[in-house]
């Protein structure tokens, strides 16, 4: 074991680490809230840039030969999973002052960073766990509902259920291969055997229960109304793009054949279908967010029927443009002390009036996740479909497009509520807070950078 | 590049636009509309430059721009003026101004939101025309929907909520289907020659099976023809028409209805050719149909608007006639006929805005005789609606009258060979020649005769701003009514090529006997 | 110098100063120039006539202006073509014209709208003049329609009036009816010759190879157009209407020149009709149908106008008789002795009317001769003239259409001739019942009109002694031997050749005896005819009613129109179906929403149900297909 | 190998009884029982594997399964804390005020 290289290949997670390090020694020594918020932002800063740096060096390493391994690619997967968290700790430090809610945010984001750099599947099963359990508690923490109890409940029993499904897939796997590798995954694709392609759809299916795909999506509904805003930010985009990472790491680049092409093609499209439809009704933002992201998950998974390096790109350049414009969303939202109000949808009547910049960073984030031109959402939606019609599946790329078709109405309905709706009197006022401009405007720069130079992004796969 | 540069300023000019009234501090609505009227004139004085130095002899692109933008498609921003972009491209810039200035007292309400918004669809209109790659084409024609979802939504009338989603939804459906046959497109080109690319100029000669092409063809054609719109496709129209703002309405009926016949004529057609053929007599019947049906609802209309609205769809019908005639002259007509229809929708609603602006009713039966309370009101209005109506000397004559000569000049053979369908459906669509002037001489007689009346009863007739915005429009009517030559030289050569492309080898150019 | 093109501007600049400036400038500037540029154009033609006679008797001028578009090697010349039949066309449109201008100093003298009257007026004769000057029928179409606009902007001149601006509308629309016609005509023709030139389409049809297209479609959809604009059955709706006009644009517009413009573009187009026999005997059969209804009609008419009115509409028909057999220098002959005294008529009426202060129902007239004897004998004369009493112009003009009729080789026929001839007496019954109860019998005024009658002012009598003076000697003047180079007269028949001078008498006999009738019957007033009237009331009920083509028109086409579109496309179509089913499946997609959402029940249980139900779905659906 | 079929056989019974037992028991605390069920059939299944192809990586899998239960019943006590505290009840049918 070569530990210069388990140092540098490992940079970003050990200063995630060290962050939570810091962080719990604060806390154990001073106790003093504000620090936490700041250490945070100075250790993802500083992992977002080591692992920026590992990509642009293009650094290959595997410092625990067969269970983790760095390359170009994944430096980037882990340097948008990290960036994303900027904005959402930016915005967080309002509603949370507890240093632990900071340790466990970077917990999560270290289980993330793991399972992308993973090559095996304890390994990838650890990153998937460590990013997931602290998220359980971080829906807790949300004080300013009293459901965020239930709403953890919901999400922590239903992802329990995931990690045993997607154990006892591997477990067959294993049987199957004898081997831990997560190549076992891909092989197992092409076999017709029974006892892996049963591994196969017992994995699939725990990840679509993390990354909600329908019919697996009952908790997060539940779980996004539940829990605070900035956590819901960060379910919505980084746990769902560590969920669909693990999938890449596993699917890598190898087709999808017949039986499980319907299962990976079916179930996301009903997502879609369900997630866009559902939303139209939806009275609270973060619930009406909760049902897109079900149906962006489905775009998600989509792009994995495409086989060879394309799908990676799909993937990546989805996710990050989501996650962008999710926690775009989530930065410039209007709130008030009554958390419960302000997430009604009507709240935002008018908002144009009151805060115009928010509405129109609302309404582009909106447009974006509609998939409309020219916002990063249409050059993301493109990919995903080339991707599943160069595979040669017209009729499910022309009916996820008539599914992708039915979401534009909830998003014109935000807009129509912030820009056409006249503002009800006892809207909550939702200053403007400097933070969360920083967050905005972090999101809005690579926004523009994608939407006009998508090649910017693409030409690194 | 030296002259490539020209076009690019005219295309990124409303942008740059944009961005600079964005700046502008709140508050100074006045300085934003200067600011956007500037621009916009600056925008149509490069663009009468360009008119003015295109070459009408030659083939292909001219002040073109090809610089790759996402290598690994083959996606390029790719640019150029050509035969068949150029009279539209100057119409979209000469409309520009008038737009801006005919809000300039009639939008109170965000008047900043409103000019970022008119120059932005002006950019992607110029986009949407400029495009000589078919992904930056899409992006430009989907990117006009959101300022366009604004601009009814936000400053329009009653009904505005319930017109602009309807706008937005029947025209994103239409997209969508295209999205896919665009990628299918592409790929079955990179399957066939190896090679990704958008570029226009390449994909048109792929050779699809009939079959697939079909396929295609309709999902283009969906999208297309919902936008020109085609019965029985058009009802977003009415509604979008009556609750824009004025300047929403303008644009829409000079410039974006446009974008689905520029769409069947610049894609749709071009890129599938023998599909092309074989629908031909269907898109045919839908354009008489149109023609005739449009004219119809114009007639029972109690909404001046409504009745604008409707004989768009009837002008329209004839541009689609004129294309799918597949003759020279029928072509040149069609391309004409959409110029003219510009002006001329574009100034009628104009024309109602302002008196909307007076007395806040657009329903007819507010109105009578006008012409004696407002005098120049009336001269303009008349001869709009004689425009309208296709009267000689006029642009909408050129257009009519040489689409619907195109249409007879293919359906004579076609009758000659046995196939009476496309001599039945012109003969029909002469018909609509006398519908027209039905419905159009009922709403100027019923506004502007009879005994005065009018909401408010002292109305001010039109004022220095208003009249010289009239003066251009019709000044430009009149131009190409007479003079139609001169354009039509510009386009004559393109227009060749698309006929030769779309009908193959069995040509009939009209008139070489 | 472009002389043709300077004959065809120079009413135009009068529409442009007078339309843009003749507000500001005053009335004397508008006289000026309203009367002066047509006053100008008219010398201009006399010398473009000088040049063609010095030229020879086929020969013709030829201007192009410039080339309107142009396809390929073809293309659309805006060009314009003088020879003899435009020669008279043009002197009578500008020679008529300008006394017409003339005369409305008179009778517009007190319009608040004088300026915009006269700009509408010059605009009719640039495009009458660009109608019949126009080398190519679209350059003859642009006039067409362009005469139609004018036509409708002078009808509803008094536009405050409604019922004169729907009069206005239906004119145009009827006329529109008509150029759709035509239109199909041009696009035949071009897609057979290559060429809309109407010295070529002649010479094309007069080539040894026929062209390939049927001569007679052609005739008939051209003759389509030509019925709206001479308003020939079943589209002479509109003329009687348009009388709504000031009385001087009746006599120019819808009598003198505009409605003759379908005769004109037959008889320019001859060389279709000599090769269609078809298409001739339709215009023929047509003619004298509508001559002789519009005269039953005529018969019983009581404003003024209108009898004149319908009276144009009969001449028309015997026009086209004139044209459908073959004769077409014989009814360019009859426009031109028809421009002389259905102007004056006109006139005269018109200066009756001025008279009585605007009064129209000849019941109410009556002894007028005393008061206002200029316009009597100047009316006496164009009635007489009108009649076909020798030897004043209509009587040469009308007997050659009655002979040909009966005697062409074209086409000629007795069931004309009888027709014909009959039309003739009720003319001249009709035209003398009106001079009867206008002038010669007792007033029937109210005392106070007669109060005020009296003679109009010579810019107005003026006119009138100028156009009764050619009403009487017109008709000296051999048009038809003028045109013959051009316009070839008919063979005779071999049976009847010798037989010409009988029917000269015939004819001359008929008038007389119209005149004698309408003496009889209207010598003391009303009495008699009202008795007559009394004894055939449906008859006279029906021929009252214009035999109800209006309501019929409504009925049939207008009504149903409107109610189609409004229940049909609007109600069923738009609403119901295209609107309906999309508004069916927002509803749709709404309340699947909301089922959705109902599926989340908040239940923990519920949930994990969902998720197992899918993992063993999925595990089965592999097992199953695997 | 009847000793495989038998030890699987029974890894899936019990994994099968955990997901009914989560799907059908009211009470939190059963479910959270039920849950690690789930975890120990695969515990079960992944030491028979790892007898039967004779690697060790099942094995060690083992152990990573233990810590992980472990801290999410760490986790899931404070939860269910909490709720009954809130809702002095454990029934989790009671537990649906998010919904919709």
């Amino acid at each position: 074991m070569n530990w210069s290289e388990v140092a540098k290949a490992m940079l970003p997670e050990h200063l995630l680490l060290a962050g939570m390090v810091i962080l719990l020694t604060l806390e154990v020594l001073r106790g003093r809230p504000r620090d936490g918020f700041v250490v945070a932002f100075l250790a993802l800063a500083a992992a977002a840039a080591a692992a920026l740096t590992l990509h642009v060096e293009s650094y290959t390493g595997a410092p625990f030969s067969g269970h983790f391994s760095v390359g170009p690619d994944a430096s980037l997967a882990k340097f948008a999973l990290i960036a994303l968290a900027l904005p959402v700790v930016l915005i967080s430090r309002d509603d949370f002052a507890e240093t632990r809610y900071y340790v466990l945010l970077l917990a999560s984001l270290y289980g993330a960073c793991l399972l992308v750099s993973s090559d095996s599947l304890p390994t990838l099963f650890l990153g998937l766990e460590l990013m997931s359990m602290p998220v359980y508690a971080l829906v807790l923490l949300a004080q300013l509902r009293a459901d965020s109890a239930e709403a953890a409940l919901k999400y922590l029993v239903l992802g329990g259920t995931a990690t045993a499904t997607f154990l006892m897939g591997v477990a067959l796997l294993y049987g199957w291969s004898g081997s831990m590798s997560t190549a076992v995954f891909a092989a197992a694709l092409g076999s017709s055997d029974t006892l892996p392609i049963a591994g196969v759809v017992l994995v699939v299916a725990s990840l679509f229960l993390k990354a909600a795909i329908v019919p697996f999506h009952g908790w997060a509904p539940d779980a996004y109304e539940g829990a605070s805003v900035p956590v819901t930010a960060f379910m919505a985009t980084i746990i769902k793009a560590g969920v669909l990472f693990a999938a890449l790491r596993l699917f890598e680049t190898a087709p999808v054949t017949r039986p499980l092409v319907d299962v990976l093609a079916v179930l996301p499209l009903v997502s879609m279908i369900w997630g866009n439809v559902a939303a139209i009704r939806q009275t609270s933002f973060r619930r009406m967010i909760a049902y897109s992201s079900i149906a962006h998950a489905g775009y998600l998974f989509f792009a994995l029927l495409g086989a060879g390096p394309g799908r990676a790109q799909a993937v990546i350049f989805y996710v990050v443009v989501y996650g962008i414009m999710n926690v775009l969303a989530f930065t410039v939202l209007p709130r008030g002390t009554d958390d419960e109000r302000s997430d009604r949808l009507e709240s935002l009547q008018g908002l144009y009036q009151r805060r115009p910049f928010a509405a129109i960073m609302l309404a582009i984030s909106m447009l974006s996740l509609a998939g409309l031109p020219p916002l990063p959402g249409f050059v993301a939606k493109f990919l995903v479909f080339r991707n599943v019609l160069a595979a040669g599946y017209t009729g499910y790329a022309v009916l996820g497009l008539v599914a992708s078709y039915l979401g534009i109405y909830f998003y014109l309905r935000v807009i129509q509520y912030m820009f056409m709706n006249t503002a009800t009197a006892d809207q909550p006022a939702g200053h403007p807070r400097r933070l969360a401009l920083a967050a905005s405007l972090l999101c809005l720069a690579p926004a523009i950078v994608l939407a006009f130079f998508p090649g910017w992004l693409l030409d690194r796969f | 590049m030296g002259e490539a540069t020209w076009l690019n300023w005219l295309l990124w000019l409303p942008a740059l636009g944009m961005v600079a009234v964005t700046l502008l501090p709140r508050g100074r609505d006045s300085l934003v509309r200067s600011v956007t009227f500037s621009c916009m004139v600056l925008q149509f004085f490069i663009a009468a430059i360009l008119y003015q130095r295109f070459d009408g002899t030659v083939a292909g692109l001219q002040f073109a721009t090809d610089v790759p933008w996402i290598r690994d498609w083959g996606v390029g921003y790719r640019i150029g003026l050509d035969g068949l972009n150029v009279l539209l491209v100057s119409l979209t810039a000469f409309l520009g101004p008038l737009v801006v200035a005919g809000a300039w007292s009639a939008v109170h309400k965000d008047v900043k939101l409103f000019h970022v918004m008119v120059l932005f669809i002006q950019f992607a209109m110029l986009g949407t025309f400029l495009a000589q790659d078919l992904f930056l084409f899409y992006v430009f024609w989907e990117a006009m929907l959101i300022p366009m979802f604004l601009i009814i939504g936000l400053w329009g009338g009653e009904r505005r909520i319930y017109a602009t989603l309807k706008f937005v939804l029947y025209t994103a459906f239409g997209s969508i289907l295209m999205l896919a046959a665009l990628i299918y497109l592409v790929l079955y080109t990179h399957g066939s020659s190896g090679y990704m690319t958008f570029d226009l100029r390449h994909l048109s000669g792929s050779q699809l099976p009939l079959n697939t092409q079909l396929w295609l063809l309709s999902a283009f054609a969906l999208s297309f023809a919902i936008k020109v719109p085609m019965f029985p496709l058009h009802t977003w129209l009415p509604d979008a028409h009556v609750e824009a703002p004025t300047g929403g309405s303008v644009i829409l009926a000079g410039v974006l209805l446009k974008m689905g016949t520029y769409g069947f004529m610049k894609l749709g057609f071009p890129l599938f050719p023998e599909a092309a053929r074989a629908m031909m007599p269907v898109i045919m019947t839908l354009a008489v149909i149109s023609i005739v049906y449009g004219a119809c609802l114009a007639l029972v209309q109690s909404d001046i608007k409504k009745i604008i609205a409707y004989s768009s769809i009837s002008h329209l019908g004839y541009v689609m006639l004129g294309l799918a005639s597949l003759d020279l002259i029928g072509i040149q007509g069609a391309i004409l006929q959409m110029v003219s229809h510009g002006l001329v929708a574009g100034g009628l609603f104009l024309m109602v805005g302002m008196i909307y602006e007076r007395t806040h009713s657009r329903a007819v039966a507010d109105y009578g005789g006008l012409a004696k309370m407002l005098p120049v009101f009336s001269v303009f209005f008349t001869i709009l609606t004689l425009a309208s109506i296709g009267l000689p000397t006029t642009s909408g004559f050129a257009g009519e009258f040489m689409a619907l000569l195109g249409a007879f000049n293919a359906a004579w053979p076609a009758h000659l060979a046995g196939n009476d369908l496309p001599l039945i459906l012109a003969v029909i669509a002469v018909s609509g020649v006398v519908l027209g002037a039905l419905y159009m001489l009922w709403l100027a007689q019923r506004i502007l005769f009879g005994e005065a009346r009018a909401p408010h009863a002292p109305l001010t007739d039109l004022n220095a701003r208003e009249t010289a915005i009239l003066v251009a429009i019709v000044a430009a009517i009149f131009a190409i009514g007479l003079f139609p030559g001169e354009p039509l030289a510009k386009t004559e050569l393109a227009a060749r090529e698309f006929q030769q492309l779309v009908a193959g080898e069995t040509i009939h150019l009209g008139s070489t006997r | 110098m472009n002389l043709l093109t300077v004959i065809v501007l120079l009413p135009l600049a009068g529409f442009l100063l007078n339309g843009l400036l003749g507000r500001r400038l005053g009335r004397t500037f508008v006289s000026v120039v309203g009367c002066g540029l047509p006053v100008l154009a008219f010398l201009a033609t006399v010398k473009a006539v000088l040049l063609l006679q010095a030229a020879g008797p086929d020969a013709a001028l030829l201007e192009v202006a410039y080339r309107w578009a142009s396809f390929g090697a073809q293309g659309f010349d805006v060009a314009f073509y003088f020879d003899r039949l435009t020669a008279v066309m043009t002197l009578i449109i500008t020679g008529v014209g300008s006394l017409i201008h003339v005369y409305s100093t008179g009778y517009m003298k007190d319009d608040p709208s004088y300026a915009r009257y006269f700009a509408y007026l010059n605009l009719f004769l640039f495009f009458m003049l660009t109608l019949v000057l126009g080398r190519s029928l679209l350059v003859c179409f642009v006039g067409w329609e362009g005469v139609g606009l004018a036509s409708y902007l002078l009808i509803g001149f008094w536009f405050e009036d409604p019922a004169k601006a729907a009069a206005g509308k239906k004119a145009f629309i009827t006329n529109r009816v008509g150029d759709a016609g035509f239109l199909l005509g041009l696009f035949l023709l071009y897609w057979a010759l290559g060429t809309v030139n109407m010295d070529e389409i002649n010479a094309a049809f007069a080539a040894p190879v026929a062209p390939a297209v049927s001569a007679s479609l052609v005739g008939v959809l051209l003759f389509i157009g030509a019925t709206g604009k001479s308003a020939q059955i079943p589209l002479h709706v509109w003329l009687p209407d348009a009388m709504a006009g000031p009385t001087p644009v009746s006599a120019l517009i819808h009598a003198a020149t505009m409605v003759t413009a379908g005769v004109y573009l037959v008889a320019r187009l001859h060389g279709i009709y000599e090769h269609a026999p078809e298409a001739s005997q339709v215009v023929a059969v047509i003619g004298v149908l509508t001559a002789f209804f519009a005269a039953t009609i005529a018969l019983v008419q009581t404003d003024i106008k209108k009898v004149l009115a319908y009276s144009t509409v009969s001449q028309l028909g015997l026009m086209f008789l004139a044209l459908g057999v073959g004769a077409y220098g014989v009814a360019v002959f009859h426009v031109y002795t028809h421009a002389f005294f259905k102007a004056c008529l006109f006139l005269g009426a018109g200066s009756v009317i001025h008279a009585l202060g605007g009064e129209q129902d000849i019941r109410k007239m009556g002894g007028l001769w005393r008061k206002i004897p200029v316009t009597f004998f100047t009316f006496a004369i164009a009635t007489a003239a009108i009649a076909g009493i020798p030897p004043l112009a209509g009587f040469f003009s009308k007997d050659e259409i009655l002979w040909f009729a009966l005697a062409s080789e074209h086409g000629g026929s007795p069931i004309l001739w009888v027709l014909g001839s009959a039309t003739s007496l009720m003319t001249s019954f009709y035209m003398f019942r009106l001079l009867w109860l206008t002038f010669l019998t007792p007033s029937r005024m109210s005392h106070d009109t007669e109060h005020h009658v009296h003679e109009s002012p010579l810019s107005m009598t003026g006119v009138l002694i100028v156009l009764a003076v050619l009403s009487a000697i017109g008709g000296f003047f051999e048009l038809p031997h003028f045109l013959e180079p051009l316009l070839p007269m008919p063979a005779v028949l071999e049976s009847l050749e010798h037989y010409e001078h009988t029917f000269v008498f015939v004819a001359v006999a008929v008038a007389l005896l119209g005149l004698a009738a309408a003496t009889f019957m209207y010598r003391r007033g009303l009495a008699r005819g009202e008795a007559l009237a009394a004894r055939f009331p449906r008859l006279h009920r029906v021929l009252g009613g214009k035999y109800y083509i209006d309501e019929l028109f409504e009925a049939v086409l207008y009504r149903p129109l409107h109610w189609i579109s409004d229940r049909v496309f609007l109600g069923l179509g738009d609403r119901l179906l295209i609107d309906g089913s999309l508004h069916g499946l927002a509803a749709l997609t709404r309340r699947a929403s909301g089922r959705l959402s109902r599926v989340q029940t908040g239940q923990l249980q519920w949930y994990v149900a969902m998720a197992v139900v899918g993992v063993v779905g999925c595990l089965v659906w592999v097992w199953r297909h695997g | 190998m009847a000793d495989t079929q038998l030890l699987l056989g029974l890894s899936f019974v019990l994994f099968a009884l955990g997901l009914v037992g989560v799907m059908v028991r009211r009470n939190a605390l059963v479910m959270l029982m039920c849950m690690e069920l789930m975890l120990n059939a695969v515990i079960l299944a992944l030491v028979t594997f790892s007898l039967e192809t004779a690697t060790l990586s099942g094995a060690v899998l083992v152990f990573l399964i233990f810590v992980v239960a472990a801290a999410e019943i760490a986790i899931a006590i404070p939860i269910v804390l909490q709720l009954s505290r809130q809702r002095s009840s454990l029934d989790v049918e009671g537990y649906d005020r998010l919904q919709g």
